[in-house]
């Protein structure tokens, strides 16, 4: 029941961080938040018995992933505003 | 606005789309019989307890083997597009002085982590994935530590071709040692003792080649990111 | 009959119908005069023309085929006269009508006018090429209600043999196609008017602004033999026309006196009307007298 | 149930944003929101209720070799999704650095990050 | 057997190594990269050659030593040994090709095309699914990074689109991996085609994903803007390579799914690849960008093979067939759409128009026709074979909205393919000589071209069973091709002595009746003309050869024996003609109609042939057609066909341009013999057509009016050009009209009438041809009122036209005045009297442009500038002496030739008691008609009485004064337009005045409304393609949705 309980939370956690991750102005806080939507993600894969995976996303979903996109970001800084910014 | 509006009903049409599949979805009681069979198998005929691994890297190894090469593809493909101009090396802010001294004490601690876990990946969770990513980052942590951090590009391609090809090749041993149907069987090597570092045949060899080659890609493909990306 | 007899019974019957040709064009030009109230020409004065032209001594040519268009344009008109049985029941003045039917005089018409047409080209003169463009302009256009004409008598008769059709004629004037399918008739005899270029359809010749049409350049003997073609060609057709419409002829009498009325006709109708444009007379011709053709077919069809 | 639901719908937050944001990088983490779902939605498959992860400890069972998987078959999930997940994430993440890769071209030859500057081939 | 993981081992160490021996030499990793692809190539090659020569029941081979399911299996069988092949070969073309562009590009770019490759090979291989989406992966990925060789804002933002789509795909895919594997519990292909799942609703939209992953990678309209911006901004070779291997590959795993999917969803499929094919080539109508032009060519391809494979299940197809079928048109489609993008490459013109400095590259036209003809479908490429195919199957089976959808989805395919190679043929081009070509860069084209030409052959010799002869027109190009250098005289005469021995050793005895009688028209008729050819000074390359292929099909139209023999002559015949009528000078236009026209025809006639019962090999068709009977849709389609070779009103408008812009020689042919083939195809119609006629006496009322009316009009268009050869097009038209209208009686005299007409028409129609042909070479100009006085510098000429004109008109004594006869009485004895009367208007109506013709040419003032006008040339005159002569003897001896054609008629239709000859006198006695002709005699009278009166001015006009054309009564001044006051411009502008309404060019008018109308089609379609990604990505996803909806599958 408690597991059920930690996903439930998790999974929310996870849609208002990926629905933040559209819908924020800066490009950076939505790298930041689809990192934490990774995060989650790989939080609920140790829960439903998936050792694997979890280390897998938790390493290159969120860790690997939002360091290439902030690499990235880095390199466009300067970039003509963006209806998104 | 009317492009909104189909965005919108593209949007419940997609999610109309998926219902059924969550309608009909239950979590079933027992595993069905190819995970079964895996399950078994893995300890029977590989001696590893790692059903996943087995999965991986035995089993659907060509799986894996495509996966090694789409990140290689990836990484030439990066590598391409931000093609580094000679003596055009973009300028890094130096990082801080406790990120250099930290940086020099933990790359090599999380290095000989990140060979722990892609060693072991018969044994525990984790493998050859996880393991050239935490590698990676050791590379990561010196690229943001040091501004002149050069890394030689010679060792990550020399690392990258000797275990891109060292892991083709223990395929082919197995195809040749074992005929026909063989292709990355891991029991060419012998099967070992239950639980130990040294057994399930070739597997940790062929993890460690897939755990060296991710660390090189990774590193490779950070390298490529952070260079200055060409001409402007 | 050898060969022989029939050449020449051929010939006399040439001679017969050329000057009865002759004297008819005479006669025409008289009338036309007398009309407007002139004294005209004597009634032989087409023969004077005609020896006169041959007597003189410089003809000019333009080349072969100006040479040959007035042969081309004689052997035209005694060609249709040959394919026509001239007398009905007579073995002498049946001419070669074994060589074909009505189509084949229909279509050998064409021959001389043709002939001519070329000849008149190398001439190199602009009114011949005029006069003759209208020339075959008016003649498509009469053709149709003639050939629908003729068609509705080879649907009546079930023939196109112009001796059988004459034969189907014989027994009294209540038998002539003239009684028996009055819409043929009518049609035919519209399309002759074209035919005979006699007002309103004389802008071929157009005597006030293209010189005589066709022949503008001819002279001396290539004009007398035009001239005396005149007068063969004009009584073949009327011979034609006799034999398709009005019962034929059983001897020569019946022949000339048939022929006149027929080509009084058309002169009557030419003295009283005056001319008309060639795009004119094209409507006119593929209007009601081709109406008129399509109706005698029609009839026989219901 | 829970985490495929989860899965689903990050799925389509993912498409939201690719139909939707005009900027290059956000588009690219549409497409990483969406592969982040498709993980869930896969390893959630191959959950069996109330089994541990698919390997072979001393949780399982104490026995070895043969025997071992023999009994560790009624007690684990199916390992095959998860070997699925694994290759998936390691593509995602291949994907994304590619187009992020474009992206920076992009920029560097268009000056531009709005997907709209990019139109100028139709019809 | 060759372990397929060779393959994909050479591929992986090659890949890997190529960085590394990089830092060596760049040279070592192009080394690598090339051996690579050559030794895979070669494994492939080996294994085929396994397949055929040693035991090769065994394909599959399985991973890491277990069996499928556990493991995974790769399948290494015919199709794809033959498929990897394929992709290999072109891998290693492809790699040539941009030798130079990767040896600059760096070394990723290398690695990255030996990976493309292994994506694609393990993409064919695997027989897992899942493993199927690594190597989609794989591919796409490699192709996307291809994409940016061209480091273009264009392509750049091009590759992102196909990203985003790709994307989408791959998820979509990886999504319904995902749920259908936990239906079915395997993801191996075998395990999972024997497994019975119940087909719930999650369980089919896990399937419906994962399927329409696969549609979406290929492409579909609409849903392919990305895949178009693509092809246009891609590096061309890369293009090529998405075109051919990335397509082939996905196409591939695409057929292998198929067996997982639900029976409903295939028509689904089936529906879609139809839409796409039609709609790509719609769209691509109005394009002008060369790239992107084989952008939608090539979705459309790939459209059509997915109808093929998903569609034709359900006629019961075999499943090889099916095969047989898709790998025809896509071997084609591979090679030659990858063939033009390489030569796209090469040209480096961005738009079609700018093509036409492919004329001075001979090669490079000959490379670009080939693989254009290829695509188009024509013989003897795969694809003719395999549209053949699926022709048959949908007319038999009745599919008829997909018949339709194809063959109109063809035509616009050919439309703007064929538009693009005549833009490329034409000749008033002005553009500079090139630089030297990228010799490197044509080897691949090159090579793709030979390959083409092998697989042709070996589809063609291996699977079907033609008669020999079928390869004669094919040798007799090839021969003729290679003697091309020789002179032209003796290229001539060598083809005239191979015509003359192979028709009269080989085609002559093997046909009778009829057969003959058009073996004389269609091949004797071609052999004289082919004299008039031989004037050229130059060696007019390409000539000799593409006549011998058009005479040698002509023959064996007559000895084709099979349906499929007859249609394959049938398109030769139309192809050659096709290439000679673009050798006229500004003929691109004109052709583009008549290869338009006549392809709708040949469409048409394919459907019919498809509908009729098979005939048997071995006798000719013609023999056979008495003993066949066919339907009513049959005859329709058929007689239609046949209807437009021949020019028949309503679809005759590529005929006036098509003669006039032809070189004037193939005019000659065109109109005299070519249009023959037609009537000669509408004859077996009529017999095979018997019992249909026989029930629907409206079919034959509205033939006899349309050829009635075809005469009509035909001869009202020419009274009013100002064209010679227009004219003369014209009265072609109005004098086939007749032999329609003859043969359209279906009675034994009608048919005489008919066959007669053919004849003489060839004499006299090739006579006048070839004259007019000596007098435009002479005059250089085709208007009539610029030519004038030519009989005095052209007699002969001259006299070869007078022939003509008479024999055209009908006037006695000549030749046509038998035809004239013949059709009328045979009308009136039939009681056709309407038809009859029309018909007399129409040629009463000859008069004019025939005067017309004759006057305004040779009559009347001579032009100065024409004072130095030599006669026509010896060559051009030998034909027309010949048909002179012909002519002349079957005006006086008609028996000669009308005795024969009615003993062929009575064959089909027997002969009436009532029509009978004595001697020379051909008697009509029918109950309802009499009648007689006595072509001898009128003959001989007339002769006398044209001798008599010439006599008479000969004795009369001893001293005839010769004058000066200009010696006339005749002045005025010369103005400034001199031709607008010429009596022979606009020479009958009264009869336009009282007819001039009848010939307002409505049909012209609607056929061009048809172009219009599609083209706007094509305009509105297109700009569904708004170049925004994001608007793709959308229609992808609305693309999708309404395929679901539209399918019903929930």
């Amino acid at each position: 029941m408690a597991e059920n309980i930690l996903i439930i939370v998790l999974s929310t956690i996870s849609l208002i961080a990926a629905v933040f991750a559209v819908v924020t102005k800066k490009t950076i806080n939505a790298i930041i938040s689809s990192g934490v939507v990774s995060l989650m993600a790989s939080i609920t894969f140790l829960l439903v018995a998936a050792p694997d995976v979890a280390m897998t996303e938790a390493a290159i979903g969120s860790g690997l992933t939002t360091v290439v996109f902030l690499y990235a970001l880095k390199h466009v800084r300067g970039q003509r505003s963006s209806r998104d910014d | 606005m009317i492009k909104y509006i189909l965005i919108f009903l593209v949007l419940i049409g997609m999610a109309w789309l998926f219902f059924p599949l969550v309608v009909e979805f239950f979590t079933p009681d027992i595993t069905n019989n190819l995970a079964a069979n895996y399950v078994f198998g893995s300890a029977a005929d590989l001696n590893m307890p790692n059903a996943v691994t087995a999965v991986v890297v035995t089993y659907r190894g060509l799986d894996t083997l495509g996966e090694v090469t789409v990140l290689f593809l990836a990484t030439a493909g990066v590598g391409f597009f931000l093609k580094r101009k000679k003596h055009m090396e973009g300028i890094r802010r130096p990082g801080s002085e406790i990120l250099k001294t930290g940086s020099e004490i933990l790359a090599p601690l999380i290095i000989i982590f990140g060979i722990y876990i892609f060693t072991h990946g018969h044994l525990t969770p984790g493998g050859g994935f996880p393991g050239g990513v935490v590698m990676a980052s050791a590379f990561l942590l010196l690229l943001m530590a040091n501004e002149n951090f050069g890394f030689s590009h010679g060792i990550i391609n020399l690392t990258e071709t000797i275990s891109g090809i060292g892991y083709v090749l223990i395929g082919i041993t197995g195809l040749v040692l074992l005929g026909l149907n063989h292709f990355l069987d891991p029991r060419w090597l012998g099967l070992g003792q239950w639980g130990r570092l040294f057994s399930a045949g070739a597997v940790p060899l062929i993890y460690s080649f897939i755990g060296l080659k991710v660390g090189a890609e990774m590193s490779g493909l950070l390298d490529s990111l952070q260079s200055d990306g060409g001409e402007q | 009959m050898s060969l022989v007899t029939k050449l020449i019974w051929t010939f006399i019957s040439l001679g017969i119908v050329t000057i009865w040709g002759l004297t008819l064009t005479g006669i025409v030009a008289k009338i036309f005069a007398r009309v407007q109230g002139r004294l005209g020409p004597p009634v032989w004065q087409p023969f004077i023309d005609i020896i006169k032209n041959n007597a003189k001594r410089t003809a000019v040519s333009h080349g072969i085929m100006f040479y040959l268009g007035p042969v081309f344009r004689i052997a035209g008109g005694i060609g249709t006269y040959m394919f026509i049985p001239a007398i009905y029941g007579s073995l002498y003045f049946s001419n070669f009508s074994v060589s074909g039917d009505v189509f084949l005089v229909m279509y050998f018409i064409f021959f001389g006018q043709l002939g001519m047409a070329l000849g008149a080209g190398e001439g190199g003169h602009p009114y011949s090429a005029i006069g003759v463009a209208r020339g075959l302009a008016q003649m498509t256009a009469f053709e149709v209600p003639f050939a629908l004409s003729v068609i509705s008598l080879a649907v009546q008769y079930h023939t196109l043999n112009i001796t059988e059709i004459v034969a189907a004629q014989q027994g009294g004037i209540l038998s002539w196609t003239l009684f028996t399918n009055p819409l043929a008739v009518i049609a035919a005899m519209i399309a002759m008017l074209g035919m005979n270029m006699y007002n309103p359809f004389s802008v071929v010749i157009a005597p006030q602004e293209t010189p005589i049409g066709p022949p503008t350049e001819y002279s001396a003997s290539f004009l007398g033999m035009l001239a005396t073609n005149r007068g063969i060609f004009n009584a073949a057709k009327m011979v034609l026309f006799m034999n398709l419409y009005f019962g034929g002829a059983t001897n020569l009498v019946e022949m000339i006196v048939k022929t006149f009325c027929i080509y009084f006709f058309s002169v009557f109708i030419g003295v009283a009307f005056p001319r008309f444009k060639t795009e004119d007379a094209i409507r006119f011709f593929l209007k009601v007298p081709t109406l008129v053709g399509i109706l005698a077919i029609a009839v026989f069809l219901i | 149930m829970i985490i495929l639901i989860t899965g689903l719908l990050l799925i389509i937050i993912g498409f939201w944003a690719m139909l939707t944001r005009k900027n290059l990088i956000r588009i690219i983490i549409g497409f990483a929101v969406m592969d982040t779902g498709i993980n869930i939605v896969l390893v959630a498959i191959g959950y069996v209720k109330g089994k541990t992860a698919p390997i072979i400890d001393k949780a399982v069972t104490m026995a070895q070799g043969a025997e071992a998987g023999i009994q560790a078959v009624d007690k684990v999930v199916d390992p095959v999704p998860s070997a699925l997940v694994l290759t998936a994430i390691v593509i995602g993440l291949a994907v994304t650095a590619l187009m992020l890769a474009y992206a920076i071209r992009m920029y560097k030859t268009g000056n531009s990050l709005d997907i709209d500057d990019f139109e100028e081939q139709k019809w | 057997m060759v372990n397929p993981l060779y393959l994909i081992a050479v591929f992986l160490i090659g890949a890997f190594l190529v960085p590394f021996v990089d830092r060596a030499d760049r040279r070592l990793s192009l080394g690598v990269m090339y051996f690579s692809l050559l030794y895979t190539a070669s494994l492939s090659l080996m294994r085929l050659w396994q397949l055929f020569f040693t035991n090769g029941n065994e394909t599959q081979v399985f991973t890491a030593g277990f069996q499928p399911p556990l493991s995974i299996a790769l399948s290494f069988g015919f199709k794809e040994a033959l498929l990897t092949f394929l992709v290999n070969l072109t891998g290693f073309l492809s790699g040539v090709y941009l030798a130079k562009k990767l040896g600059k590009s760096g070394v990723q770019s290398i690695s990255i095309l030996l990976l493309l490759m292994l994506g694609a090979n393990g993409l064919i291989l695997t027989r897992d699914i899942f493993n199927g989406f690594v190597f989609l992966e794989i591919l796409s990925i490699a192709t996307y990074a291809l994409i940016g060789l061209k480091s273009k804002k264009n392509a750049l933002a091009a590759g992102f689109k196909y990203m985003m789509a790709g994307g989408l795909a791959s998820a979509l895919l990886l999504i319904g991996i995902a749920f259908a594997y936990r239906y079915s519990g395997t993801l191996n292909l075998d395990t999972w085609g024997r497994l019975l799942i119940p087909m719930t609703l999650g369980y089919k939209i896990a399937l419906f994903m994962i399927i329409m992953a696969f549609v979406i990678e290929l492409k579909p309209f609409p849903a392919n803007g990305w895949a178009l911006d693509v092809y246009q901004s891609a590096h061309s070779g890369v293009s090529s390579l998405i075109a051919s291997v990335h397509t082939g590959a996905v196409l591939y795993f695409f057929y292998k799914l198929l067996p997982l999917m639900p029976y409903e969803f295939l028509p689904l499929l089936a529906g879609t690849g139809l839409v796409s094919f039609l709609l790509s080539n719609l769209t691509a109508l109005r394009q002008k960008n060369a790239a992107r032009l084989l952008g939608y060519s090539s979705t459309a391809q790939t459209g059509l093979l997915m109808f093929v494979l998903t569609g034709l299940y359900r006629y019961n197809v075999h499943p090889s067939l099916v095969l047989f079928i898709a790998g025809g048109l896509f071997f084609t489609n591979f090679i030659a759409k990858s063939g033009l993008f390489w030569l796209a490459g090469i040209i480096k013109e961005k738009t079609t128009e700018k093509w036409s400095i492919l004329r001075k590259q001979p090669l490079l036209l000959v490379l670009f026709g080939v693989f254009i003809l290829a695509l188009t479908g024509l013989p003897p490429f795969p694809a003719f074979f395999a549209k053949w195919e699926i022709i048959q199957i949908l007319a038999q089976q009745g599919g008829w909205v997909a018949l339709t959808a194809i063959l109109l989805g063809s035509l616009l395919e050919a439309a703007y393919l064929l538009r693009w190679f005549g833009l490329a043929v034409r000749q008033n081009s002005d553009e500079p000589e090139t630089a030297s070509l990228p010799y490197l860069k044509l080897i691949p084209p090159l090579i793709g071209t030979i390959l083409l030409f092998a697989l042709s052959l070996f589809m063609g010799s291996q699977l079907y069973v033609l008669s020999e002869f079928m390869y004669f027109p094919l040798l007799a190009l090839l021969v003729f091709s290679i003697l091309d250098c020789c002179p032209l005289k003796l290229k001539g005469l060598l083809l005239v002595a191979a015509i003359g021995l192979w028709g009269w050793f080989s085609v002559w005895p093997r046909l009778m009746g009829i057969g003959q009688l058009f073996g004389l028209v269609l091949i004797g008729g071609a052999l004289v003309q082919v004299f008039g050819f031989l004037h050229h000074k130059g060696r007019e390359a390409g000539l000799i050869p593409l006549l011998a292929m058009l005479i040698f099909s002509l023959g064996n139209l007559l000895t084709a024996s099979t349906k499929l023999d007859f249609f394959l002559t049938w398109e030769f015949m139309t192809l050659s003609s096709y290439l000679l009528i673009m050798r006229g000078k500004s003929s691109h236009k004109a052709a583009l109609s008549y290869i338009l026209f006549s392809l709708g025809g040949a469409y048409l006639i394919l459907t019919g042939l498809s509908l009729m019962p098979p005939f048997s090999p071995g006798m000719a068709f013609y023999l056979q057609s008495g003993f066949h009977s066919i339907g009513l849709v049959s005859t329709i389609l058929l007689g239609i066909g046949f209807l437009i070779k021949t020019g028949a009103l309503g679809v005759h408008v590529w005929l006036p341009d098509a003669y006039a812009e032809a070189e004037n020689e193939f005019t000659s042919v065109l109109s005299s013999v070519l249009s023959k083939a037609g009537v000669f195809g509408l004859l077996l119609v009529l017999v095979m057509a018997k019992d249909v006629l026989a029930a629907n006496n409206l079919l034959l009322d509205a033939l006899s009016w349309l050829g009635v009316f075809t005469a009509f009009f035909g001869a009202l268009m020419a009274v009013f050009q100002e064209d010679v050869k227009k004219l003369l097009a014209y009265s072609s038209m109005s004098q086939l009209g007749y032999i329609i209208l003859g043969f359209a009686l279906m009675s034994h005299l009608g048919w005489v009438s008919g066959l007669y007409l053919t004849f003489t028409h060839l004499f006299f129609k090739a006579l006048i041809f070839m004259a007019i042909a000596g007098v435009i070479l002479r005059t250089g100009t085709r208007n009539m009122y610029e030519m004038g006085g030519l009989i005095k510098k052209m007699p002969i000429s001259y006299i070869s036209v007078l022939m003509g004109i008479i024999a055209v008109s009908g006037v006695p004594p000549l030749s046509g005045f038998g035809s004239k006869w013949f059709i009328y009485t045979s009308l009136i004895e039939q009681g056709h009297y309407f038809q009859a009367g029309l018909a007399f208007f129409a040629s009463a109506i000859a008069f004019l442009y025939l005067y017309r013709l004759i006057h305004t040419v040779f009559l009347g003032q001579p032009k100065p500038s024409q004072q130095n006008v030599k006669e026509a040339p010896f060559w051009l005159i030998i034909p027309q002496a010949i048909f002179i002569m012909v002519i002349m003897g079957i005006s006086l001896f008609p028996n000669y030739i009308t005795k024969p054609i009615s003993s062929a008629v009575s064959i089909f239709i027997e002969k009436p008691d009532w029509l009978s000859w004595t001697g020379y006198n051909i008697t009509l006695n029918s109950p309802v008609l009499h009648g007689n002709w006595n072509g001898n005699l009128v003959m001989l009278v007339t002769m006398g009485v044209f001798g008599f009166p010439l006599l008479w001015l000969l004795l009369i006009n001893a001293r005839t004064q010769k004058v000066k054309q200009f010696n006339i009564v005749f002045a005025a001044e010369r103005p400034y337009k001199p031709w607008t006051t010429h009596f022979a411009h606009n020479m009958f502008a009264h009869y336009n005045k009282a007819l001039g309404w009848l010939i307002t060019p409505r049909i012209t008018a609607f056929w061009n409304g048809v172009t219009e109308w599609s083209h706007s089609l094509a305009a509105a379609f297109s700009h569904i393609y708004t170049g925004n990604g994001q608007t793709y990505l959308l229609h992808i996803f609305m693309y999708i949705l309404v395929i679901f909806i539209v399918g019903g599958i929930r």
